[in-house]
């Protein structure tokens, strides 16, 4: 599992790639709050590069998701494969978490 | 030919990556889409691991996990000596209508296993947990 | 963790292809070197091959053959309800020290395979064969 | 499995490459038959590339040895892996086929 950071504009973008399971869901999940900085308000993680996640990883995007929108920012997610798609329409978070099929339609929607 | 893998692992976290090479292994061996192996190690690890964190008790020394693969189904068991626990009973549903803020965090697991698979059984034996799984074949 | 692999085939040669490939990938998952994966293909090819041209009956309908590796060891289990035979006695060992004139042509098959394991054994038990092999591992 | 022919002056001399096994260990020994000439008396066998064997093949390579015999010839190995090697020794054939490490030297020897 790696965690790539990169800023466009206000837009904090993460890049997953690789598994995200019960061996290493913390350390997903304290990457992603390493990476977000105070004034950060908008997330968008493109998962085109993410090959596995289970229930462990899932609780990490909760928390962040709950992170941001303590703060009044927001969680969004982007590029998902068709199985990680799944996932997340299974457990509901595709009604919780903004989802986009591709990275500038993310920043399209939600980066004004 | 029909196959039958069957792991014995430690009750630790860190046997899952061995877990999930083997499921690998196995399912290029059936010629399994990639979509299938994702499914099949993901409900593996969820009750693998729930058997470690919740089900731990004095007397859990192993957990036993059997792929059986004959014509188009897939057959899983995992058998463990933890607490009792009837996964097709004895887990809630989630609540999935509430809102992020109201959204608890956990308690998925068994959700994700029960639409995964094509068939979930479960049974007491000889003081240990049997659980079946069967998944007929992705395309 | 410990992992056993349990093949189930019909008694015909074109089953072989198949079971060459699944030990070549326990092997591979077992990281043992090419030399024993060759050496435990080689034991099951000749057991597996004798139950199909020798042991057929009318009675025979599978061969099963499991694969446990624990520590350095690995056991190799073959069932089978065909004639009755024990290869760690019914067999004669052949004459090594003729010419090629004199030469038996076959014969070789079960003298091979006590070459090659650390322990042979054999029983007979609800109507079938048990032959059970260990091979610890070849560095 | 694969048997190349070739020659060098008076000795044929074949490549076996891939498996020899109960599946076709039958076409070995046929495609072996069909090289041999009938004026052949000396067969090298270069074995370097033959990666597997069980003894329905070397069912095949006795046969080959005594037809050889018949004729007053002989079948000669050479360039055998560590495997194929131990499977002969154990079998005795070390002793009724001669055995070169390299082909230069089986032709060296049985050649002249
Ligand atoms: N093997 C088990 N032994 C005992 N209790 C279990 C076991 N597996 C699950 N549970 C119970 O069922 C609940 C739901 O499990 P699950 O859906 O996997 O979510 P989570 O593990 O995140 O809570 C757990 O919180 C636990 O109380
Ligand atoms: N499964 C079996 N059932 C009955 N007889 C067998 C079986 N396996 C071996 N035999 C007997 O033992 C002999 C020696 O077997 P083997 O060493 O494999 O050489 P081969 O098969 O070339 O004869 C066979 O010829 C056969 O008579």
């Amino acid at each position: 599992m790696e965690v790539h950071a990169e800023r466009e504009g206000k837009i904090l973008i993460t890049r997953a790639e690789g598994r995200v399971d019960g061996t290493n869901a913390r350390e997903f999940e304290e990457a992603l709050h390493a990476a977000i900085g105070e004034d950060d308000r908008l997330l968008i993680m493109d998962l085109q590069n993410l090959s596995y996640i289970s229930s462990a990883g899932l609780r990490a995007f909760l928390m962040i998701a709950k992170k941001l929108q303590g703060r009044g920012g927001k969680l969004v997610v982007c590029s998902l494969t068709d199985t990680i798609n799944e996932v997340f329409e299974i457990s509901g978070f595709s009604r919780i978490i903004p989802t986009h099929a591709s990275r500038s339609e993310a920043v399209a929607k939600h980066g004004g | 030919m029909s196959r039958k893998l069957s792991l014995e692992i430690d009750p630790r976290v860190e046997e899952l990556s061995a877990i999930t090479a083997a499921v690998e292994q196995f399912g290029d061996a059936e010629k399994w889409p990639p979509d299938m192996v994702f499914q099949i190690n993901l409900v593996i690890e969820e009750l693998g691991l729930n058997i470690m964190t919740h089900g731990k008790s004095e007397d859990l020394e192993k957990i036993e996990i059997t792929l059986t693969a004959e014509g188009e189904s897939l057959t899983i068991e995992i058998v463990d000596n933890g607490h009792p626990f009837d996964p097709t009973r004895e887990a809630p549903e989630p609540d999935l209508d509430v809102g992020l803020r109201e959204r608890a965090i956990g308690g998925l697991g068994i959700h994700i296993v029960r639409n995964l698979v094509d068939n979930l059984r479960y049974r007491r034996q000889g003081g240990r947990n049997h659980v079946t799984l069967v998944k007929e074949r992705v395309r």
